[in-house]
């Protein structure tokens, strides 16, 4: 098959599966998987033939098609094309394997809902999106692939609408995202109308030219960046608008597995990867983005200390460890952010799944204080999560520590000192609440409601988990070793260099005995510790001995702790300022448009029979004419408008 | 006086303002609809007005002028009907007790 | 009159035929709607057809350069005749439970489109204030249609006091542009006011004339704060009509615009730009805040469509706010008429849905009637839904593709306007806020126990099929539209 | 008609006959037509309506327009005037007091429809309009008619559909309901 078929194919597939289900959906039940799973199994083995394409050298730098032109007008000419490169190929490999696992395991999960039909298609759409948006060629093309990622997110987590928070979480999805989308789309106008193009090629090769040629202010570049970085906050949740993501939990768990964890909140990433060129050319621009990013990493791993919903605080190590991702593009790590996009996708996905499976097998129960003592109830679950924990905890040589590290090292070389600090600090408290996790969750004594029997999730599950740990336990070995130049950088260097070259940076090998293996070691003794803490307090069982919880401890220190832990509790409050700040104030902008526009005239009005009320009529109780009003309004816009002509034409 | 055309545009914007003071003020819609014609007729006026005094208009205005009555006479049309109809539903002509719509 | 006159004049000569037709039919064979709308629904199509067949021998002129078929009058009338046919489909299913004749309506309608058409032909000021009121006048009837329902009827007195107001203050500025410029040919008015704008300062005059017509003007498009009469008009008429007044008159009030500011007073453009920015900010600002608290679905798309006219309004600044001859300038009517085509389509296509939903007499569009719609009526929801996305302008629908083009043209003009463009964007982020309630209402609330039935009558899915497929290929394959409008738009320059 | 008056002038106060003509229409007509938007009783302001709009014919003949003005006394006073006053009859109610008969906004209108009288009179003082002449010009009866059935006809056949149109639509909403039952 031609390379241009291929993405076609893949495109199409999931496309014709959502259509189906859709469609015929309600007829297939209860087997209502039986069109969308093998549909994204087979977009599956076709993505993995174009990966292997792409990255064993055979296409070069990739190669790019044009189907057709989407709007061919003039200087605004814009094309639906594809481009496929090894970055492409990186986040195809995460987004069709995790995207095809997901469908499998949701054949299990989802086997007793009455609606699942729905939720196949959706699901089904959702990999169309995210795929379109991952093989766009332009920027609009990618826009319109991103709101529809946000769609599909919208109407999975809102799927069990009958619970009023599902709701709520899926609108505040959408209109946070919204947010991201008013600075995205600007900046992409922005972007149209100085280039003239959207295609990627073009932007990156005419935005420095006219930067060179004096054409374009610096300051506009990085206006232009930032507002591209708008939508980029808001897709991966990153301060100030994280507050969506944990809310977004509301949905069915496999969604959080693929699309809150693993692969729609990496598109900003993504994207701001992707511009790349466009990014280096602000330092200032960068500076934002690394501090965005690590400030979310910091902020999100204290929230997750003290969260007690199992996927809360998963939703929340996401959003940190999607900061650590943007601290890495902001130093100019942008292989190791890539990276360590892949290794969490894995992992993250895995640990979704896995608390998918412990909600499952403890009848939808997700509070980590009602369970406890579950590994001998679920021992692959268990054994699956533990490879995940120890991955994103940073423990050598499982895939975040390769992909986690990497990103540090840069950090301190590209001399962003405080990143490297809060980083290393962030993989220690990592450590510590992914242990408090699997310490509640799965060792101590048991809190399961007695009428519960917990039991190990069947093989649609189970299978799909132990397959995805393998990648999150040897992924980084695998494409990160040795490190700074392993498969993963003799892919994608080429694609970043030219941005690196714009930034100055001159990538060293790597130096185990030198200053790269001190910090290396630093931060594995720093997420070393925080584990041990946290198995300490929480307990853990290890072969042939058991280390019991210590509650007395952990409330003991929360005691002390009190207002910190406050504050980790209630999420620093952003909930409670946003809801003040968009929906009590916006709702008064808009109360007070409505009151103006349907009050000012007869305020006004009621000026007047005031007045004439004082000179003693009897007006109070007279109806107000709508007529009039309207009437009235219309005539005064009249004089303002011949008064207005007046004066500024016929000076 | 008779000879100026600006006395007879005075004359039409004075009957034109005494019009829209009616729309704005009576709460009876057929009285609203005898302003508006009142407005239409200060219109006819100024076209007329306009060809009397500008020669290259003189026909055109009266064929102009007469194209407006024909058009107020369907707007009366229009109106009457549409009040015979609402005064069937409410049994009032005053326009200010039609406000089961607001917001 | 000629044989050339009859070609150019046979789209709206071809429509009052078979207005005449449908009310000869009711008076012959009373009481046979079904024959009298099926005709009328036909006739347009065929009418559609002839449209089509004459397009291939424009500009033409008739009647001494008072009517004009070019490719600006073709993309209009077709435009119009889709309203017609579309309005068509979906009113059997609204009136007829509410026993409310067809024939009388079919015919009103048409009489209504005629003007409409006439308006987008006309190169003469009398011509273009008689094909208003040709619009306007059956409008207020439909508006009033349901004679025997309150809402409809005040509506209707409503609409019509306001809009005999509007146009006796648009005739008011008429006359003064007549009386100063000395002619009521669009051409003849376009030179005359080239010789006056030439670095002078207008005459108080020619100013006051342009005011009043800007205002009339702003009150036909629903223009802040000429809008008030939109929401009553809207919310009590009967719903089809509802989404006939909504794309309509107002598609027709910009092709006015168009053949008026665009085709006569263009010379004098610096001289109004400022107002259509003021108008375009007012309107879709206002237009989106106050829609964002309306429960009832109606009164709430009475306000979105305000919003609309302000991003349509911001196509027509981006002409009058860049230099004549540029691309911007070009680049500005092309919206505002891929954006009149885009709107009438998902707008109507939305009125539609409500209107199906109102099948039976008595039910409100309020809000609470849309509980549950996605799953008590799958393929109504899914629809709405693409509308509401649409309307929205979210990507790949023709909303998302006409707002980009307007907004684009806007940046182009560069200046004040392209302010304006920035503030269109973050107006239709706004919208997401009140579109997406009623698709939580569709998708998130259980539907009540009473459930009304969804009208599901032939006509009625084929109208909703249209509209959806319309909306969809916009946005997805632009290409043949852009051409069209680019082909129209110089038409104009 | 105007022509014929213009030499000679009123003995007593020194006009033109054109000029006390006018004055005197003119003032009838304004007075008219104030009475019609103040007056308490809808019926009388039904009644002036109809003078004031047989001074503006005669204003019309004094413009030289005498087919407007026969227009005029035939459309405005014989179909519009009727039908008001028909209109009126039917909507009857009580009058009220006549805080009733004006809304309490109509100050505002007052003061809206002044400022728009100052504002048009500073207008037409301060416009040199094109190519006016001092006499004004008498329209011949003859090219009108040629006019319109040259120039325009278009015109003339969209007011006969208007016509049609607002006749067709009026009837169905005036009418009274046939007595409903039978499903149609």
């Amino acid at each position: 098959m031609s390379n241009q078929l291929l993405v076609l194919a893949l495109l199409a597939l999931p496309l014709a599966g959502f259509a189906l289900t859709a469609a015929f959906g309600r007829l297939l039940m209860p087997r209502a998987w039986l069109i969308a799973v093998p549909a994204v199994i087979l977009a599956w083995a076709v993505g993995m033939v174009l990966v292997y394409r792409t990255l064993s050298g055979q296409l070069g730098d990739g190669f790019a098609f044009t189907l057709y032109t989407w709007i061919p007008a003039g200087s605004f000419r814009v094309d639906v094309n594809f481009a496929v490169d090894n970055l492409t190929a990186a986040l195809l490999i995460v987004v069709t394997t995790i995207g095809m696992l997901v469908h499998v395991y949701s054949i299990g999960y989802m086997a007793h809902d009455p609606g699942k039909w729905r939720f196949f298609a959706y699901l089904n759409f959702f990999m169309f999106s995210m795929l379109l948006l991952v093989l766009a060629g332009n920027y609009l093309l990618l826009f319109m692939a991103w709101e529809l990622v946000g769609l599909s997110s919208y109407l999975l987590i809102g799927f069990w609408y009958q619970r009023r928070s599902a709701a709520l979480a899926a609108k505040k999805a959408f209109l946070v995202n919204r947010v991201g989308d008013v600075g995205f789309s600007i900046g992409i106008w922005a972007l149209w109308t100085t280039v003239g193009s959207l295609n990627f090629s073009d932007v990156f090769r005419v935005i420095p030219e006219k930067l060179a040629a004096g054409q374009l202010q610096p300051w506009m570049v990085t206006g232009i960046v930032l507002l591209l970085f708008c939508g980029a906050v808001g897709k991966s949740a990153q301060f100030p608008l994280h507050v969506w993501l944990p809310d977004a939990m509301e949905g069915p768990t496999p969604v959080s597995a693929l699309i809150h964890a693993a692969t729609m909140v990496n598109a900003g990433v993504y994207m701001v990867a992707r511009s790349s060129p466009l990014f280096s050319l602000s330092s200032s621009a960068m500076v934002v983005v690394a501090a965005i990013g690590i400030f979310t990493a910091l902020l999100a791993a204290s929230i997750a200390f003290t969260q007690t919903d199992i996927k809360r605080v998963l939703a929340y190590s996401t959003l940190s460890q999607l900061g650590y991702m943007f601290a890495a593009l902001g130093v100019g790590a942008y292989a190791a952010a890539i990276f360590h996009l892949m290794t969490h996708g894995f992992f993250k996905g895995l640990l979704f799944l896995d608390s998918g499976s412990v909600i499952h097998g403890v009848h939808d129960e997700q509070d980590m204080n009602r369970m406890g003592g579950l590994w001998r109830k679920m021992p692959i679950t268990h054994a699956t999560m533990l490879v995940g924990s120890l991955a994103i905890a940073g423990i050598p040589p499982l895939a975040g520590f390769f992909s986690k590290d990497e990103i540090l090292g840069a950090s301190f070389r590209n001399g962003f000192y405080v990143v490297w600090l809060i980083g290393v600090v962030v993989a220690g408290m990592t450590a510590f609440y992914m242990f408090r996790l699997m310490g509640k969750t799965f060792y101590g004594p048991s809190h399961v409601d007695p009428d519960v029997h917990p039991h190990e999730a069947p093989p649609s599950m189970t299978v799909p988990l132990i397959l995805l740990a393998i990648p999150a336990a040897l992924l980084g070995l695998a494409i990160g070793w040795p490190p700074e130049a392993g498969l993963v950088h003799r892919w994608l260097d080429p694609i970043f260099a030219p941005a690196e070259q714009t930034l100055g940076l001159h990538p060293e090998a790597f130096q185990v005995f030198g200053i790269d293996g001190v910090l290396v070691l630093v931060s594995v003794t720093l997420a070393t510790a925080g584990l041990i803490v946290a198995v300490r307090l929480f307990g853990v069982r290890l072969p042939g001995r058991d280390v019991e919880p210590r509650p007395t401890i952990v409330e003991a220190g929360t005691a002390r702790l009190r207002p910190l832990y406050v504050a980790s509790y209630h999420k620093w409050w952003f909930d409670d300022v946003y809801h003040g700040l968009f929906f009590v104030i916006g709702g008064a902008v808009a109360q007070g448009a409505w009151w103006f526009d349907s009050h000012i005239i007869d305020g006004v009005v009621n000026g007047v029979g005031a007045v004439t009320t004082l000179a003693g009529r009897e007006l109070r109780r007279i109806q107000t004419g709508r007529v009039q009003n309207y009437a009235l309004g219309i005539a005064l816009g009249l004089l303002v408008m011949a008064a207005g002509f007046l004066v500024a034409t016929t000076r | 006086m008779s000879h100026s055309l600006d006395a007879y545009l005075i004359l039409s914007a004075l009957l034109f303002c005494v019009g829209m003071f009616g729309f704005l003020a009576r709460r009876n819609a057929i009285a609203m609809l005898m302003s508006i014609e009142l407005m239409l007729n200060a219109v006819n006026l100024t076209i007329v007005a306009f060809g009397a005094f500008v020669p290259a208009l003189t026909v055109h205005a009266s064929a102009i002028a007469l194209m407006v009555i024909s058009v107020a006479a369907g707007e009366a049309t229009v109106g009457l009907a549409i009040v015979i109809a609402i005064f069937r539903n409410r049994r009032t002509p005053l326009v200010d007790e039609y406000d089961r719509m607001r917001e | 009159m000629n044989a050339g006159d009859v070609t150019a004049i046979l789209p709206l000569a071809a429509t009052w035929g078979l207005a005449f037709l449908v009310i000869l039919v009711d008076v012959i064979v009373p009481g046979r709607d079904r024959l009298a709308s099926g005709i009328a629904t036909l006739g347009a199509l065929v009418v559609m057809g002839i449209t089509a067949a004459v397009a291939t021998q424009v500009p033409q002129q008739a009647f001494g350069g008072a009517y004009v078929l070019d490719q600006l009058t073709v993309l209009l009338d077709l435009l119009f005749l889709s309203i017609a046919v579309l309005t068509l489909l979906y009113a059997p299913d609204y009136l007829r439970p509410r026993r409310l004749p067809l024939a009388e309506f079919s015919a009103t309608l048409l009489f209504a489109i005629s003007g409409a058409m006439l308006v987008s032909a006309a190169r003469d000021l009398l011509v273009l204030f008689l094909g208003l009121e040709l619009l306007v006048l059956p409008g207020y009837l439909l508006a009033g249609f349901a004679k025997r329902d309150g809402l409809s009827t005040e509506g209707a007195i409503k609409y019509f006091l306001l809009g005999s107001f509007s146009s006796a203050v648009f005739l008011f500025g008429l006359a003064y542009v007549w009386g100063v410029t000395g002619t009521t040919n669009v051409s003849g008015v376009s030179s005359a006011l080239q010789a006056v704008a030439a670095g002078h300062p207008l005459s108080p005059g020619l100013a006051m004339g342009l005011a009043f017509l800007m205002s009339g003007v702003a009150f036909k498009v629903a223009a802040v704060p000429f809008h008030y009469w939109t929401p009553d008009a809207y919310q009590g008429s009967p719903t089809p009509v509802t989404g006939y007044l909504s794309v309509g008159p107002k598609v027709a009030a910009f092709a006015l615009i168009l053949r008026l500011f665009v085709g006569a007073l263009a010379p004098v453009k610096a001289d109004w730009v400022a107002a259509v920015v003021i108008l375009a900010a007012l309107t879709m600002t206002l237009g989106n805040l106050v829609a964002l608290t309306q429960t009832n679905v109606k009164r709430m798309l009475a306000y979105s469509s305000i919003a609309h006219t302000g991003y349509i309004l911001v196509g027509l600044a981006a002409y009058a706010g860049a230099a004549p001859g540029s691309e911007a300038e070009a680049r500005g009517l092309q919206g505002i008429l891929i954006y009149a085509v885009a709107y009438t389509f998902m707008n109507l296509g939305a009125f539609a849905v409500v209107a199906a939903l109102q099948r039976r007499p008595g039910v409100t569009s309020d809000l609470q009637t849309f509980a549950g719609l996605g799953r008590r009526a799958p393929l109504a929801g899914l629809l709405m839904t693409l509308f509401l996305i649409s309307l929205t302008g979210i990507p790949p629908t023709a909303g998302f593709f006409a707002k980009a083009y307007v907004i684009l043209a806007a940046i182009q003009a560069g200046g004040i306007v392209a302010w304006l463009a920035v503030l269109a964007v973050l107006n239709a982020a706004a919208a997401a806020f009140y579109y997406l309630r009623v698709v939580v209402y569709m998708y998130m609330r259980e539907a009540p126990e009473a459930a009304p039935p969804v009208a599901r009558g032939f006509e009625l899915q084929a109208g909703l099929a249209i509209a959806a497929v319309a909306t969809i290929v916009i946005g997805l394959f632009p290409n043949s539209l852009i051409a069209i409008a680019e082909a129209a738009a110089k038409a104009l320059l | 008609m105007s022509n014929a008056l213009a030499g000679a002038t009123v003995p007593a106060l020194g006009w033109s006959w054109g000029d006390l003509l006018f004055l005197v229409l003119s003032g009838t007509m304004l007075a008219a037509a104030l009475t019609v938007v103040v007056n308490r009783d809808i019926i009388r302001s039904g009644l002036a309506m109809i003078v004031a709009f047989a001074a503006l014919a005669g204003i019309y003949v004094l413009l030289g327009a005498p087919l407007v003005a026969a227009a005029q006394v035939l459309i405005y006073i014989g179909a519009i005037s009727v039908l008001v006053l028909f209109a009126i009859m039917l909507t009857q109610t009580k009058v009220g007091p006549i805080r009733l008969v004006f809304h309490h906004q109509a100050w505002a209108g007052a003061a809206a429809a002044v400022v728009l009288a100052a504002i048009l009179i500073g207008v037409i003082t301060g416009t040199d309009w094109p190519d006016a002449v001092a006499h004004q010009a008498h329209t011949a009866t003859d090219a009108l008619a040629r006019l319109l059935f040259s120039d325009y006809v278009l015109p003339l056949e969209v007011v006969s559909v208007l016509l049609l149109a607002a006749v067709v639509g009026g009837v169905f909403l005036a009418k009274r309901d046939e007595p409903q039952g039978e499903e149609r």
